[in-house]
């Protein structure tokens, strides 16, 4: 026993020794190399840019955002965006390597640097610039959560949906939201039910398992479009109770990939407040005139060619335009055929909140 | 050289000293280890840091309001996180009980179904085990789901309810029944019931001993409830009735009120839970029952008993004996298999932790919490069965 | 002369026969299983080629002790010296005495996946690094001593207990071991096969081999025995010849417990 | 005469095991009822339901919606190899055990043969055969049925290769078949370039539940040897990670590596969603095969060691002669059962949001021409059924083999 006692009390001891030892050595990593590989997050804009492509965290399963078609190809506003994105970081739309991340685990996966950008249909909040170590950039959609009802239901707004029961998506503001908004109504929600999946929802509604199923706006139009029996079985409440405003996020402390990819975004709107659109953008390349359009798509002046300090190749704006076009066209061809107007999302000019900062 | 001129009793050197060898074995191991998990946790803090999230040991979004209710729970968005994992805690706990109750009968059923001389019965059973055990229980609990109550089309729409007046009305939006509630706080008549049991068993082993000593029938069962029922009776009177039933009725907007509602969410994972469980709990049932020595069943014969006799009181006994150990792993497997739920709409304590985490609680802590919770599930579900496994071995074995 | 007091009885019994010289000595041995005292006091030496049969009720101590002797036991006090070599701590050590002694077990404990040929050669292959050919040539040889060579490439399971057990002690020593420890290896077997073991074994011991063998066979006691060492409770009795110890033993103990025996 | 005698040969056996007395025909006929209503709903569901949506999305059934054009050819080679492979070992097989009698030996290329390997093999493996033909007449793919048959050509001639391979080589076509699937990742990932994120389907669940019994085979020894071990610490250690892992529910551990063990790591060491799920699963089946081989060693007779022991082999020589063989042996079929369960929870990868089949089975019904047509039963039966044919064939194998060793009988 005496033995034992003695063995015990020497294994204890040089566990002890070695936690100390692992312990200070690094404590030692970190204050010499400044935090290193652990202390960044995310990929440098330069390593991104010698690796020769990005990785853009999407999804795959959001019609008009994100969605794969049966033969495996990507379409969507998100989509395009990662293409625009790409475009603009290496001149070749195709530099893009799309992860599909789960709506629960798309932070973690920025904050990993599992993707370097996320363009995955999220809302803009305080606490994601904060506590999830976030990096919100150009705003490229403004949604609101809305409410989807059955046409020949007698909701007319929240204030009729006293206990009622409404379906949502899991793990996202959604159901935050909404019981803030029917607080705010003076009515009680009845079952607000989870799904994990929408293709369970659109299921479970069509059973008449709930009243209503609340979502952003664009995505309720996007459901509503492809209803099964045609878009007048269900009409989307005209209260919009919350404000997502969607765009890319790069992670905290990455400077100047968040520029980079925000200018890229910024090329989209500018190119429509030009009126320069894929088809025309090599006309108007050749015969402009305008030293702003000259400036904006790179082109050589006897002073050399204008270069904001970016770190993006001087041409960028062309590129984006050229291979993926400017916001009016990427949003008529993924937005627009869920019968979504442009409303807030028109350009400052017309009266919406598109407006991009000056380019020089 | 004789052994008389053997070396005096003196250490070896120390790299062959066998038990300085398992001490520096030991002690690399943990040094291994350890230092694994120094790294993991400096790694942790400086990821922590640099992204500017709470501490690995902040546990202090517990104390925000959780923000959402929970379907089918009277939480309210006002109150803590903590109050919402408690009532997922409380939902795991409720699935694990009643799945596993639900899960031994079919089971069981199902397992002397497999022996039965009859055909047809043996056939259906083996089909039935052949065809759940060999699917992912994800599949079984979403096809159940989708299946059965969304696209089965035996629950009505709402406004269409099936109904039994003040007994029963069901829809697609789940089967609300009668159902007793209490008034006010529910503890003072459980303590009578509670009561009212100590006292009902304690009759019932007073006249079985009366009935071992004197050989005269005493009715020891009998005796037993009725006691215990005329205790619950005078309580519930003495306490001024606190209980209030609570019938369902469908309103005017066609919807189902009062009563307690089985929502399709619950049904469904609860269902799948069984029916998945219950084609290993037959398994190892007919196992166990084919263990117990054929000479058993022989010598019950010899005696005179009849086949459903020799089953229950001879093979039954003995197999439990045998199916305690798997059984217990069964258990186990359901209560971990709740966790499923995050497929489909239920909410219980696995998807209350995945969705704080959605909402901005911290991962690492959220989670391992949830693992923890987890653990002491399982410690419990685990002493439960060696308990009982204690009490039913048999004595000299 | 060791500086150890050894019990005065065993000091000068020693060797009966042949080459002379000691091979095992045990002084003052103590083993514990928990507060349970397994071995008291023991004290022994047994000379080279010489053959010692422990006897004793069960739970007296005999498997213990010889299990000691290889440590398959570790002994709680007292020295344990085979052929010059003490047992201690040092992982050498057990590994040299293990080597030089080949034991036999009640239950024969073959390998039940490899066949008779390679659980005979396993050890001489693995330990002393002896070539295949040669190691099988060896393996062999050891068949033929015990008389089966024909089962060799039969697998365990497939020859009776007698067969199984005949097969243990070439596997034994096919290392070429100096002591031979047998732990009860005919009690495990049917009647009508005890007698082909023990001829083995008393084969064995006219080639001279150092065996300690564990028995309740008490004719092969009075027909090989140099010595008989009687235990009782974990203490070593009485120890004699043969002769001396089944005509005349001098302990009560003795006599009772061969009274009941025989 | 003899239509007589069959018929009062089945009449016989009706009577004995349908309609003995009252209470048996009562339940002949419920069961009866209850079993052909079943049959019914089964068979009109199958061959009523329009599998259009399925036929279209085979391709991403299989491998997921990533690989397609010329990168089909990675995961068809690697079925290629691993046919040529299996049919070299079968060969081996077959030859060693009849070694005593070279007739008994089934050749493929001798005609007189045929018949009965395909009969053996039908026998063994229809399931997997009915699904194929399924999946065949489905899709109608003429390259389908041609890398279909190719792959039955190269077991066909792999077995023949076998047979002919001298005796002793069992060993190294077991292992040639253990490396096929893994040279079959490596091709696939690397020769073709396809990266882990872009594996899906059927594809991604065969790879994550074969890495994931490859890998945690190992480890589950080495923790089942630390439980046993006389070390305290060792010991400690082992059961404190069997315990948690046992304890732990696989979602939650999915949960964990998908969310949390990104903050464990140095940013660069952190790998793909695929990966990550890979390593869940090998941490959480090590636990489970920990106490599978712990039921192997304790079967074990102590006396086998201390023989061991008494040889002077040393320990570790005990363990990997001795030990292990006996102890593994004794546990195949457990650890077959331990794939099946490990195959089964790979759907799980749904929750954390992969491109396996279930979570594809939905993201079918999302394309414009399925949408909102309640397809989804249909799309996740099939994932099912494949899922259901895997296990149940890896289940009646491990029956055999559990016969054949007499595991059951002991």
């Amino acid at each position: 026993m005496k033995q034992f006692g003695k063995r015990a009390a020497l294994v204890a001891l040089m566990a002890a020794l070695a936690i100390g030892v692992a312990a200070c050595g690094d404590d030692d990593d970190s204050s010499s190399d400044g935090g290193g590989d652990t202390a960044s997050a995310g990929a440098s804009l330069q390593s991104i840019l010698d690796n020769g492509s990005f990785k853009c965290g999407t999804r795959d399963d959001l019609a008009g955002f994100a969605a794969l078609d049966a033969s495996g190809e990507r379409a969507g506003f998100d989509t395009e965006y990662c293409r625009a994105i790409a475009a603009a970081l290496f001149g070749d739309s195709e530099a893009v390597e799309f992860v599909d991340l789960q709506t629960a685990d798309r932070f973690t996966a920025l904050q990993s640097g599992e993707v370097d950008v996320l363009v995955r249909n999220t809302t803009w909040t305080g606490s994601r610039d904060g506590g999830e170590g976030a990096n919100f950039l150009a705003t490229t959609f403004y949604d609101g959560q809305g409410m989807l009802v059955s046409a020949d239901s007698d909701f007319q707004s929240l204030k009729d949906m006293d206990g009622a029961t409404i379906c949502l998506t899991e793990g996202t503001t959604t159901q935050l939201n909404l019981e803030d908004a029917f607080t705010n109504a003076g009515v009680n929600v009845g079952e607000a039910l989870p799904f994990a999946d929408p293709e369970l929802i659109q299921e479970a509604y069509n059973a008449g398992r709930c009243d209503g199923w609340t979502a952003d706006r664009s995505a309720l139009a996007g459901f509503r479009t492809n209803w099964p029996g045609g878009p007048e079985n269900v009409r989307i409440l005209d209260e919009t109770f919350s404000k997502e405003p969607l765009g890319p996020a790069v992670s905290d402390g990455n400077d100047d990939l968040a520029q980079a990819v925000e200018w890229a975004v910024f090329a989209t709107m500018q190119a429509e407040e030009f009126g320069i659109t894929s088809a025309n953008v090599d006309q108007i390349r050749d015969t402009s005139e305008d030293p702003n359009i000259r400036r904006f798509l790179g082109l050589e002046e006897e002073g050399g060619t204008f270069d904001p300090g970016l770190g993006l190749p001087a041409d960028f704006n062309y590129q984006v335009i050229k291979q993926v076009g400017n916001y009016g066209e990427i949003f008529e061809r993924n937005i627009t055929p869920l019968g979504l107007e442009r409303g807030v999302n028109a350009l400052w000019t017309d009266g919406g909140l598109i407006y991009a900062p000056p380019y020089r | 050289m004789t052994a008389a001129q053997a070396p005096a009793r003196a250490r070896p050197p120390l790299w062959r000293d066998v038990r300085v060898l398992r001490v520096v074995g030991q002690a690399a191991a943990l040094v291994v280890v350890g230092m694994l998990l120094a790294w993991l946790w400096s790694n942790l803090q400086n990821n922590v840091d640099s992204l500017g999230i709470p501490a690995p040991t902040d546990f202090s979004y517990l104390n925000q309001p959780v923000g959402q209710s929970i379907a089918g729970s009277d939480l309210r968005p006002t109150q803590s996180r903590l109050d919402a994992l408690q009532v997922g805690l409380v939902r795991t706990i409720q699935i694990a009980i009643v799945g596993i109750i639900l899960t031994t009968i079919l089971g069981v059923l199902l397992g002397i179904a497999r022996l039965s001389q009859n055909w047809l019965v043996a056939t259906f059973a083996r089909i039935y085990v052949e065809l759940f055990r060999n699917t992912p229980p994800l599949v079984v609990i979403i096809f159940i789901y989708l299946g059965m109550f969304i696209n089965g089309g035996f629950l009505p729409r709402v406004g269409d309810a099936v109904e039994i007046p003040n007994l029963l009305a069901a829809d697609i939006r789940g089967i609300s029944v009668l159902w007793v509630s209490f008034t006010d706080s529910p503890w003072p008549y459980l303590l009578v019931l509670v009561g009212a049991i100590a006292v009902g068993w304690g009759v019932v082993r007073w006249r079985n001993h009366v009935q071992d000593a004197q050989g005269k029938p005493t009715y020891p069962m009998l005796s037993g409830l009725v006691v215990f029922l005329a205790m619950a009776i005078v309580g519930w009177l003495a306490l001024g009735g606190p209980t209030e039933l609570s019938a369902p009725s469908v309103a005017e907007n066609g919807r189902v009120t009062g009563g307690n509602k089985l929502t399709p969410e619950y049904a469904a994972l609860l269902i799948g839970l069984v029916l998945y469980t219950a084609s290993h709990v037959a398994e190892i049932t007919r196992a166990s029952i084919q263990a117990v020595a054929r000479g058993q069943d022989e010598a019950a014969k010899a005696l005179g008993l009849s086949a459903g006799q020799r089953l229950r009181k001879v093979i039954l006994p003995q197999a439990l004996r045998v199916a305690i150990p798997p059984l217990s792993n069964q258990y186990l497997n359901l209560t971990k298999n709740s966790s499923l739920a995050v497929a489909i709409a239920y909410v219980e304590m696995t998807r209350v932790t995945s969705d704080l985490v959605a909402n901005g609680a911290p991962a690492f802590q959220a989670f391992l919490l949830l693992a923890f919770l987890y653990l002491l599930i399982s410690l419990a579900t685990a002493l439960i069965t060696n308990f009982i496994n204690g009490r039913l071995a048999i004595p000299g074995r | 002369m060791s500086t150890e007091p050894i019990a005065e009885e065993l000091r000068d019994a020693t060797v009966t026969r042949g080459a002379g010289g000691v091979i095992i000595e045990l002084a003052q041995v103590d083993k514990f299983f928990g507060d349970f005292q397994a071995l008291k006091d023991v004290n022994m030496k047994v000379g080279k080629q010489e053959v010692v049969v422990v006897i004793g009720p069960s739970g007296s101590g005999k498997s213990t002790l010889i299990r000691c002797i290889n440590r398959l036991e570790e002994h709680d006090a007292g020295r344990i010296v085979v052929d010059g070599v003490e047992l201690s701590n040092d992982i050498k050590a057990i590994r040299e005495v293990r080597r030089e002694t080949g034991m036999v077990f009640q239950q024969f404990n073959l390998f039940p996946h490899l066949t008779v040929l390679d659980n005979v050669t396993l050890a001489p292959r693995q330990v002393r690094k002896t070539p295949r050919a040669e190691a099988e040539r060896l393996g062999r040889q050891m068949l033929e001593q015990v008389k089966i060579p024909e089962q060799a490439d039969k697998y365990p399971a497939q020859l009776s207990g007698g067969q199984q057990q005949r097969v243990a002690i070439a596997r034994a020593l096919a290392m070429q071991p100096k002591v031979m420890l047998f732990d009860e290896p005919t009690s495990a077997l049917d009647p009508e096969m005890i007698n082909e073991v023990l001829e083995s074994m008393k084969e064995l011991a006219r080639t001279g081999m150092t065996m300690i063998v564990v028995t309740h066979e008490m004719g092969f006691a009075r027909e090989v025995a140099d010595r008989v060492v009687f235990m009782e409770e974990g203490q070593i009795v009485e120890v004699g010849t043969a002769e001396h110890f089944f005509t005349n033993p001098s302990e009560e103990r003795t006599k009772l417990f061969l009274s009941q025996i025989l | 005469m003899t239509a007589g005698g069959v018929t009062t040969h089945a009449g016989a056996w009706i009577r004995q095991n349908l309609f003995r007395n009252a209470r048996d025909s009562i339940l002949t006929v419920v069961f009866g009822a209850l079993l052909a209503f079943l049959t019914y709903r089964a068979l009109s569901f199958v061959l009523g339901e329009d599998w259009e949506i399925q036929r279209q999305n085979m391709r991403n059934s299989l491998v997921g919606p990533e690989i397609s054009g010329t990168d089909l050819w990675a995961p068809v080679i690697g079925i290629w190899l691993i046919a040529a492979a299996v049919g070299v070992m079968i060969g081996a097989l077959d030859r060693s055990q009849h070694a005593d009698q070279p007739g008994a030996i089934l050749d493929p290329l001798r005609p007189a043969h045929w018949r009965q390997i395909a009969y053996r093999t039908v026998a063994r493996l229809w399931p997997v055969f009915a699904l194929v033909v399924f999946i065949l007449l489905l899709t109608g793919s003429t390259t389908g049925l041609l890398v279909t048959l190719a792959a039955m050509a190269l077991a066909f001639l792999g077995r023949a290769a076998g047979v002919r391979l001298p005796l002793g080589s069992v060993r190294w076509a077991a292992l040639a078949t253990a490396l096929a699937p893994i040279v079959a990742v490596l091709i696939i990932r690397f020769g073709f370039g396809i990266d882990w994120n872009d594996w899906g389907g059927f594809l991604l669940v065969a790879f994550a539940g074969a890495a994931g019994i490859a890998l945690s085979f190992p480890l589950g020894i080495f923790l089942a040897l630390g439980r046993r071990s006389k070390l305290p610490v060792m010991k400690g250690l082992s059961v404190a990670y069997i315990e948690f892992f046992r304890g732990v529910p696989l979602v939650v551990l999915l949960l964990i590596g998908s969310l949390v063990i990104g903050l464990f790591l140095p940013r660069s060491l952190i790998p793909s969603e695929p990966i990550r799920a890979v390593i869940i699963f090998t941490l959480f089946t090590a636990a489970y095969f920990a106490e599978v081989v712990r039921g192997g060693l304790q079967s074990l007779p102590e006396g086998q060691e201390e023989a061991a022991k008494a040889l002077g082999l040393p320990a570790w020589r005990i363990t990997s002669f001795i030990v292990l063989p006996q102890a593994l042996r004794n546990v195949i079929p457990a650890i077959v059962g331990q794939s099946i369960s490990l195959w089964k929870d790979t759907s799980l990868m749904f929750i954390i949001g992969l491109a396996e089949p279930l979570r594809l089975a939905s993201a079918f019904t999302r394309q414009p021409e399925f949408r909102g047509q309640g397809l989804i039963t249909l799309t996740l039966f099939f994932a099912g059924l494949i899922y259901w044919i895997v296990s149940f064939t890896m289940s009646r194998e491990s029956q055999r083999l559990e016969r054949k060793l007499g595991v059951g009988q002991r």
